[in-house]
């Protein structure tokens, strides 16, 4: 391990781990975490432990003082997946669960016929169902690829993967169905790999029905508040994306605080942020509305014009205060990560969103239907003259429904902070989206939106495997225009004389 | 043209406008050729550039006022066209570079021979032709024009469905160029041009008469289109654009209105697109981003909308304010200046520069009232009462 | 006449491009700074001239025409995506004067009045497939790139010289995205499937600007770690990854011809000088701004020595020049207006950093024109003996209009 | 209650109205009469508020409310039912009738059994779309509407315009069940003589926006009326 | 349906089984009615009995669910458009006034007369005298003279009404639809409206829908009552307004 060359270090993982040393181990997890410290003068390893303390790596003797020209070993990939492989054998008997589960699992991948002792050692006295069927999948593979196991052995090994269904399984049997194996083994994997293959490709239709569901609840949250300003108040609203980026980067400087301040509190960024970012988003719509917007009303066209410039002055403005590169937003450790469903995976930031998004949806249509407000922010678009002459005052029910809208946009900024770019430039990639599956879903109909988000997200998840995501894209397109053809005013077209002049 | 067409459509304002603008389409080009470089009175060929994309632009504002203004269409992806004249004539160009491309190749344009092209695309053939160029320069965003719009028009797709189908076949095509496999050059477009009907197009007598020539384009296209709106057609646009269905129960086929303005507009913009591309020398994807399309209506809403002069106005007031603000010490705030100038001019000029000062033209001249109309003048309706 | 020397610097500082272009027009800024320091250029105060072409081609061609006709600026530093590339160079052409390029591009170009001090394909995209293949072991490859000319050049460069190392087809994918693709579920899961057939696979990126972030969230969160497939990219930098949380990148990797954190006493000086200069401890530096380094240097050396900045003096002198970069070597202005540059492979690092796991042993030269495509291969680019760009070995001729 | 002193109105050049001046009290109902054109329904705006004066003055309530804004004047309880019925199309009748609940307190927000027992055809199309209904059943709700509001002064605009006779008829009887009320002040603009002279108490005939006839219940002559509308 | 018995139809107009709901709620329920060349005929009835609904099945705005329309007894008026069935020579008045308020009256007018109205018949109009003077007539007839330049937007609510009458006399059809022509009338007005109707009925045919029973009783023509969509009863102005149905639903005692 002398030398900075990975190709040795590589080789030195595997002695040390089969040397059976009890330094073993807290060398290569101290490689891992790039705690081994070498020392080119001396040509001597430290290994800096957890606690702060030195040892010697050869000698396991406490040293007082790392000498200065001391640096740490580096690791590239390679060597992480041999450190990997190499830990997990050394780890399958570890007391926590948990790392004898991901031991378990890097042997599966691995299938490191030098394992097999500790595994089988390990699968006879382990307790727990899951690491239990994981060690058994680990030994099953470790056997597909022994080239001297009994034919018996083998075949129950493939029946072993074959049970795991996925991927890696299939992986797996396909490797092993080149290789020269008993006739009847290479027969029961082929058979296997077949069953497998069906039982994916159903659940690929599966996987893109999600995908499609969590496109379409991107969708629909950028959209949403879009539907407030233009489908309800009938502004176009070419500002609507920079509220949007207004939002996530609230959620940048919540971030941003909690990290120098209250680091603890990382995992309530969002939970924080949410709230600010309706506030932030809503206070910049009111303002707007209380010195542009409302002297437009009436003339719709013209709030294209003021609320294009707007968006441009929004968008130099952030560039100004926060310059002109991506933001780092982080997502918190319950917004992190995926777990498996089946054959297929659900990441969990996705997940929340679509929880998210339906809140929301739920929330304003709620509001919309119930509330006075809701009836009044109608009626008052719907003729601004007749409502104020109802004594609604149209000024304040104006301002509030635009900041509504607004902050909406806010909120989906920091939803989609979690996974977008957070840059000047992030409202203008959703706006033409936003105002597709407004106008496809029917303008002024909040139920058209959410059905015209979902139905574009899964059709457009449905046509990228086949037509790959540009031709897809412009598939989706063509798909916008000719559908309007059939309905001209949208899904949920509002129909009847009361639409029409 | 019939005579009477084209005298009904001189005003005033309308005379004085062509007057400036041959005036300038003379005078600009004698100035830079013949006074001697650096005199007080020449105009640099970099002005001359310049202008000539102003022109081109201000073409394409007159063709979308003439559909927006008159007709209540508003097009969110007029750009399409622009582009699709100016692809036709950069493909021209891009035939005339012949065995002089880096590749040598006399047949394929260079960026087909890195892409391993074996031959040339069939859609590539007769544009080595000028006058087949030319005729495309029409035809393509003729007929796009005309099938989307007898799509459209014929289901009675109206307003912002209208406006957003449009973006969306901007968008479409956007991403469609941006394809190598689109054989147009991808992201990089089409460049390097060298000969326009055999004269180095990066010569300074050929910068002029490109210009000259784009000027009196503009002049055609606005005696075109006021001819348009000045004859009883113009006035059964502005119906259709207040009161669509009325128009119909009076036994107008609302549809062949449209179509035929929407088609006539698709072309002038294409031809806008082809001058504008041996002037600016590249032709390239972007051109179909829907924000192109959304700021030409912008140019047309700040020079007055329905106002055809205002239009071509908007088209240069906003592009010299954009070359004006995106240089010198101002550059790092001129997003604030663009948008700022947007935001007053609604505000403060709600007609835009022509229209406002049309209408206090007339309460100063005629002294007449004249009420203001209640008419809904926008393409997209306001929720209107049942009969 | 004028007792300053202009210098002209053209990238965008608003539209989609600002994000990556405005640190390089600081750089130009800090360069110039500094060389006055130093007392100018023959003697002259050097003038930065700064516009902004607003991520607008067409606006490129006109500012490019303003900085060179009204400001007379004597050298243009600018430029990012080849298109605006394209867009000016018939205008440098047409006014003879000089543009240097600090961007990596797909090559296929040699021009007189260009000076490319960016990575050739031959310079980034092959060195990283080679250390994949080596130090990785990978047998099957995604080209995974943006929908547009660079990412499908490399790709095609990438995947000729695969072939003829005896890959597959059945083992490459190749899959291409819109510009700004946000939704990257499907390809990541397409990825993975392709990844878990047994053999090693990797991930070969031209994905642009906007569109990694989300690609890289989406990576992160379906668990696809660097260990098992790991992607290299060719444009995301540390100042793309300042924007990410990196912790789940971690051996992710990306091939450049220079890392922040390579240590050399030249390096370490121009970051501290760069971070004051920007009163930001935290600005990163990145590859294209090593580039820009280069060729401003570079554009010094020759000036100095024809004591001019005529364009065709310094031109001519330009080929054969030398600036030290700032991890070690020294790069050379080759006669194909390209330089030579050192390939580093970089493993991404919890801190949004490199770690360098693979270095050439010499510089590499930029190749103009690529050996891998059929139309190319026989082509080089000789601006000082045969006074080409696009001169054919195999029929000795001048192509094109360079004769 | 209502004490109109001789305002003027304007659009753009054009005047409207001419230095008109007119009353209402409450029990009483004042009727406006005219041809078309002659400034009754500015009249009515420039109550409101729609429109803003040039000058004069409008007292309402003991209050100057020139300068009030249209939702203000409403909140004080002025009720308007205005010519073309405006109502809001995409609101269902129910919710139409709601708008009238702005001026009152929470306690009071319910639709008054009399707009149903007047106008049952709206009982039976709560639910559908104002926009929906025809021409005569939109000028029941409107107003119903303004009754929701529980007016101290209702404006009519033409309110029999479009109606079948035998709701006309219940509309009269509706007006002199308010009117009988004693505590509301109605201005009623028709051009419908009959039905003006059966319920007006006081009566102003208008030309080119200025007041050119007036008179009483007691000294009504209709086909004096007639004859000056007719000029 | 029939197909040879309709032909042979001498009426102008004749409604046959006609049916419209809306989500449900039947708006017009087996509706049948005939109309003569060169009648006029008074269509009365309450308040959303059906009759705007019927005028927008006539010329195309609402496409019944079941029925036929014919016209002329020849033309299917269900399978066509609005301009076609404009073109055949049908021409409506709204209950709403309904005119281009961003053009002057004259232009409202001159926009509705009866002359080409194809794309390139209106691209190379030039006005003639003839048509200038028809535009006077009519001004003259609706008294809008001295407006004639007004914005047709600034009009009063009944100016507008006398505006699109107009219109409808300078469309010059062979079947007039009138819906409410009289509302917002004074008296006097309204016996005017009802004189000119009657003139033009000389060489027109003409429907017209109305509430006011003084102006229907002036016109002295035939009346059909709606009701729920369907004739309720049909007969001179005195049978009509006897019938105690009528009595009960639409005028009331
Ligand atoms: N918005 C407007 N702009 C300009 N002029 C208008 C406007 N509204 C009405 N007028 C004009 O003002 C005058 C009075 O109109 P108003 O609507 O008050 O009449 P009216 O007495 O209510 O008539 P009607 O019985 O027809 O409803 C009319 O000549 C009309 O043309
Ligand atoms: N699009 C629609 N949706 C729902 N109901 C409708 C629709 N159109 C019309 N109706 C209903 O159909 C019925 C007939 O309406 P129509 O307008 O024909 O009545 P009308 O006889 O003209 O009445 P009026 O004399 O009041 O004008 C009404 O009850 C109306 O509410
Ligand atoms: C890969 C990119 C960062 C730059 C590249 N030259 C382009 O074509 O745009
Ligand atoms: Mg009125
Ligand atoms: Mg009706």
């Amino acid at each position: 391990m002398a030398n900075d060359d990975f190709s040795d270090t590589d080789d030195a993982v595997g002695e040390i781990a089969v040397s059976g040393n009890p330094l073993a181990f807290p060398i290569i997890s101290a490689l891992q975490d790039e705690r081994l410290m070498f020392d080119a003068e001396s040509k001597k390893v430290y290994v800096k432990q957890t606690d702060g303390r030195i040892i010697d790596a050869a000698t396991g003797a406490a040293v007082d003082k790392l000498p200065d020209t001391a640096a740490a070993v580096s690791l590239n990939n390679r060597l992480r997946r041999s450190v990997d492989a190499a830990l997990g054998g050394l780890t399958l008997l570890s007391p926590d669960v948990n790392t004898r589960l991901s031991a378990a699992k890097s042997v599966f991948k691995s299938h490191d016929e030098a394992t097999l002792p500790t595994v089988e050692s390990a699968l006879a006295k382990e307790t727990n169902r899951a690491v239990k069927q994981a060690l058994a999948d680990a030994r099953a593979a470790i056997f597909l690829f022994k080239s001297d196991a009994s034919e018996v052995d083998k075949l129950e090994a493939v029946a072993t993967v074959k049970a795991r269904g996925d991927q890696e399984a299939l992986a797996l049997l396909t490797e092993i169905s080149g290789g020269d194996q008993p006739a009847n083994v290479t027969k029961a994997a082929a058979s296997a790999i077949v069953s497998i293959q069906g039982s994916l490709a159903i659940w690929s239709g599966v996987q893109n029905a999600w995908y499609g569901l969590s496109l379409g609840s991107v969708l629909l949250l950028a959209a949403i508040g879009l539907a407030i300003t233009f489908g309800v108040m009938g502004v176009i609203n070419m500002a609507h994306g920079e509220m949007v980026m207004l939002g996530a980067y609230t959620t940048f400087v919540v971030q941003e605080v909690i990290r120098t301040r209250y680091p603890a509190l990382f995992d309530y960024s969002l939970l924080i942020a949410a709230p600010l970012a309706f506030l932030v988003a809503g206070a910049i719509g009111v303002l707007i509305e209380r010195t542009i917007i409302r002297f437009l009303y009436g003339r719709p066209l013209e709030t294209l014009l003021a609320t294009w410039g707007l968006s441009l002055i929004l968008q130099q403005a952030v560039r100004s205060a926060f310059g002109p590169t991506n933001r780092e937003v982080g997502n918190p450790s319950w917004m992190s990560g995926a777990f498996e469903l089946g054959q297929i995976t659900i990441t969990y930031n996705r997940l929340w969103i679509l929880c998210f998004t339906m809140a929301v949806f739920v929330i304003l249509l709620a509001m919309l239907r119930y509330t006075a407000l809701g009836l009044e922010m109608r009626a008052v678009t719907q003729n601004r003259r007749m409502a104020a002459s109802m004594g609604i005052a149209t000024s304040r029910v104006d301002a509030l429904t635009f900041g509504l809208g607004s902050g909406i946009a806010g909120i989906a900024g920091v939803a989609l902070s979690q996974i977008d770019n957070v840059s000047p430039n992030l409202g203008q990639s959703y706006i033409i989206d936003s105002f597709m599956v407004v106008v496809f879903g029917g303008v002024g109909n909040l139920w058209g939106t959410l059905v015209g988000a979902f139905t574009l997200g899964i059709a457009n998840k449905f046509l990228e495997p086949v037509a790959g995501a540009v031709l897809g894209k412009i598939a989706i397109l063509v798909l916008i225009i000719l559908f309007i053809q059939k309905r001209p005013r949208g899904l949920f077209a509002l129909k009847g004389r009361a639409v029409e002049a | 043209m019939m005579p009477h067409l084209l005298t009904r459509s001189l005003d005033r304002g309308a005379s004085i406008f062509l007057l400036v603008v041959a005036a300038c389409g003379i005078l600009i080009p004698l100035s830079n050729l013949l006074l001697p470089a650096g005199s007080a009175l020449q105009v640099p060929t970099y002005l001359v550039a310049l202008w000539g994309k102003y022109v081109c632009y201000a073409i394409l504002a007159l063709s979308i006022d003439l559909i927006w203004g008159y007709c209540g269409i508003l097009s969110l992806g007029h750009g399409a066209f622009f582009a699709l004249g100016g692809y036709a004539m950069g493909m021209y160009l891009m035939r005339q570079i012949g065995t002089r491309g880096v590749y040598g190749n006399p047949l394929l344009p260079d960026f087909m021979v890195f892409l391993n092209y074996a031959k040339l695309p069939w859609y590539w053939h007769g544009f080595d032709m000028f006058w087949f160029a030319a005729l495309m320069v029409l035809v393509v965003p003729g007929l796009l024009a005309f099938g989307f719009g007898w799509l459209a028009f014929r289901s009675r797709v109206t307003g912002v469905y209208l406006s957003i189908i449009t973006q969306a076949m901007t968008y479409a095509l956007l991403l469609a160029f941006f394809r190598n496999d689109f054989g147009f050059g991808g992201n990089n477009g089409l460049t390097d041009f060298k000969d326009i009907l055999g004269f180095n197009v990066q010569a300074e007598g050929t910068r002029a008469a490109l210009f000259a020539l784009s000027c009196l384009s503009l002049i055609i296209a606005f005696l075109i289109c006021r001819a348009v709106v000045t004859s009883k057609l113009g006035k059964v646009l502005i119906a259709i654009r207040d009161a669509e269905s009325r128009t119909r129960f009076l036994g107008y086929r609302v549809e062949s209105y449209k179509l035929f303005v929407f088609t006539l507009s698709a072309c002038m913009a294409g031809v806008a697109g082809a001058l504008y591309v041996p002037q600016v020398g590249i032709i390239n994807p972007s051109e179909f981003a829907p924000g192109n399309s959304i700021e030409a209506v912008i140019w047309v809403a700040v020079g007055g909308r329905g106002t055809l002069v205002g239009a071509a106005l908007g088209a240069v007031v906003v592009n010299y304010a954009k070359t004006f603000f995106t240089s010198g010490l101002l550059a790092p705030y001129w997003l604030f200046m663009l948008g700022a100038l947007f935001v007053l001019v609604t505000l403060l000029l709600p007609k835009g520069i022509i229209g406002t000062f049309n209408s206090w033209w007339d309460q100063l001249s005629t002294k007449t009232p004249n009420a203001e109309s209640a008419a809904r003048e926008d393409g997209v309706t306001e929720p209107k009462m049942a009969e | 006449a004028d007792d300053t020397i202009k210098i002209g610097v053209l990238h965008s500082l608003s539209g989609t491009m600002a994000i990556s272009e405005t640190t390089l027009k600081d750089t130009i800024l800090f360069l110039i700074d500094e060389q006055n320091k130093k007392g100018g250029v023959l003697g002259k105060k050097l003038e930065a001239v700064v516009v902004d072409p607003a991520s607008n081609w067409p606006l490129f061609a006109e500012k490019a025409r303003e900085l060179i006709t009204k400001n007379k600026v004597a050298v243009v530093f600018g430029c990012w995506t080849s298109v605006s590339r394209k867009s000016v160079l018939p205008v440098f052409k047409e006014l003879n004067s000089i543009l240097f390029y600090p961007v990596q591009y797909e090559g296929e170009e040699s021009e007189r009045n260009v000076f490319y001090t960016g990575a050739a394909p031959n310079q980034q995209a092959i060195p990283a497939v080679d250390y994949l293949m080596k130090e990785e072991k990978v047998k099957r490859w995604v080209l995974a790139g943006t929908d547009y000319v660079y990412p499908r050049t490399t790709n095609k460069i990438l995947e000729a010289y695969l072939k003829s190392k005896g890959v597959a087809q059945d083992d490459i994918m190749i899959n291409y995205t819109p510009f700004g693709h946000s939704d990257w579920q499907t390809i990541v899961a397409d990825i993975k499937k392709f990844g878990s057939a047994g053999k090693k696979t990797a991930v070969v990126s031209t994905i642009n600007g906007d569109a990694n972030v989300p690609f890289y969230k989406e990576l992160g969160n379906q668990g696809i770690k660097a260990k098992d497939i790991p992607v290299v990219a060719f444009s995301v930098g540390e100042e793309e990854l300042a924007g990410i949380d990196t912790k789940p990148l971690v051996g992710h990797l990306a091939a450049w011809n220079y890392f922040e954190s390579i240590k050399t006493p030249a390096n370490e000086k121009f970051i501290k000088e760069w971070q004051a200069y920007t009163k930001n401890p935290k600005r990163v530096t990145n590859d294209p701004m090593e580039a820009h380094v280069i060729g401003f240097n570079m554009w010094v050396k020759a000036v100095e020595k024809v004591k001019s900045t005529d364009p065709d003096k310094v031109i001519d002198a330009l080929p054969g020049t030398e600036a030290p970069n700032l991890t070690g070597g020294v790069s050379k202005m080759l006669p194909n207006h390209h330089i030579t540059k050192p390939v580093f492979i970089g493993e991404i690092k919890g801190d949004g950093q490199f770690s360098v796991v693979y270095k050439t042993k010499d510089l590499v030269p930029g190749d103009a024109w690529s050996k891998e495509l059929e139309g190319s291969k026989d082509l080089i680019g000789d601006w000082v003996g045969k006074k080409c760009g696009n001169f054919n070995v195999k029929t000795n001729k001048c192509l094109g209009s360079g004769t | 209650m209502l004490d109109v002193k001789d305002i003027n109105l304007y659009y753009g050049a054009a005047q409207a109205l001419r230095g008109v001046s007119i009353a209402a009290e409450p029990g009483k109902v004042t009727c406006v009469l005219g041809r078309n054109g002659v400034g009754k329904t500015s009249l009515l705006r420039a109550l409101v508020g729609q429109y803003p004066l040039a000058s004069g003055s409008i007292t309402f309530d003991g209050a100057d409310i020139t300068h009030l804004k249209p939702y203000e004047r409403a909140r004080k309880g002025i009720g308007f039912v205005p010519q073309g019925r405006e109502i809001f199309p995409l609101l269902t009748v129910e919710e139409n009738l709601k708008t009238g609940f702005g001026p009152l307190k929470r306690a009071d927000r319910s639709i008054p059994d009399d707009v149903f027992s007047l106008f049952p055809v709206l009982q039976s199309m709560l639910g559908r779309r104002g926009g929906d209904l025809s021409g005569g059943q939109q000028q029941q709700l409107a107003i119903g509407r303004a009754m929701v509001m529980r007016p101290k002064l209702l404006l009519l605009d033409e309110p029999t315009e479009g109606i079948q006779p035998s709701i006309i008829k219940d509309i009269g009887r509706a007006i002199s069940y308010l009117r009988n009320l004693g505590n509301i002040a109605i201005v009623l603009v028709e051009q419908y003589l009959d039905f003006a002279c059966e319920l007006g108490d006081n009566f102003a005939v208008m030309d080119r926006g200025a007041v050119k006839y007036s008179c009483t219940r007691a000294n009504l002559d209709p086909a004096e009326i007639s004859r000056q509308m007719a000029l | 349906m029939n197909v040879m018995d309709t032909r042979s139809t001498s009426s102008l107009l004749y409604l046959d089984a006609v049916h419209v709901s809306f989500d449900g709620f039947h708006a017009i329920n087996n509706l049948s009615l005939t109309l003569e060349p060169g009648e006029m005929r008074a269509i009365i009835g309450p308040n959303g009995a059906g009759k705007t609904t019927m005028m927008d099945i006539i010329t195309g705005k609402t496409k019944p669910d079941e029925g036929t329309v014919l016209f002329d007894g020849k033309t299917d008026l269900t399978r066509l458009d609005e301009t076609r069935i404009a073109e055949l020579g049908i021409g409506r008045k709204f209950q709403k006034p309904t005119v281009f308020e961003s053009q002057s009256v004259e232009d409202n007018l001159l926009l509705a007369l009866n002359v080409d109205h194809s794309v390139k018949g209106t691209l190379f109009w030039r006005g003639s005298r003839n048509e200038a003077e028809q535009i006077d007539r009519v001004l003259e007839t609706v008294r809008l003279k001295d407006l004639r330049r007004k914005l047709a937007g600034s009009l009063s609510h009944g100016q507008k009404q006398w505006l699109e009458i107009g219109m409808l006399l300078a469309q010059d059809p062979k079947l007039l639809l009138v819906d409410e022509p009289v509302a917002g009338m004074t008296d006097v007005e309204t016996h005017q409206t009802a004189e000119l109707l009657k003139e033009i009925n000389r060489d027109h045919t003409v429907m017209v829908v109305e509430h006011d029973m003084t102006f229907v009783r002036e016109l002295g023509v035939k009346v059909t009552c709606l009701h729920e969509g369907t004739v309720l009863a049909e007969g001179t102005i005195d049978q009509v307004s006897s019938n105690d149905r009528v009595i009960e639903v639409y005028l009331g005692r």
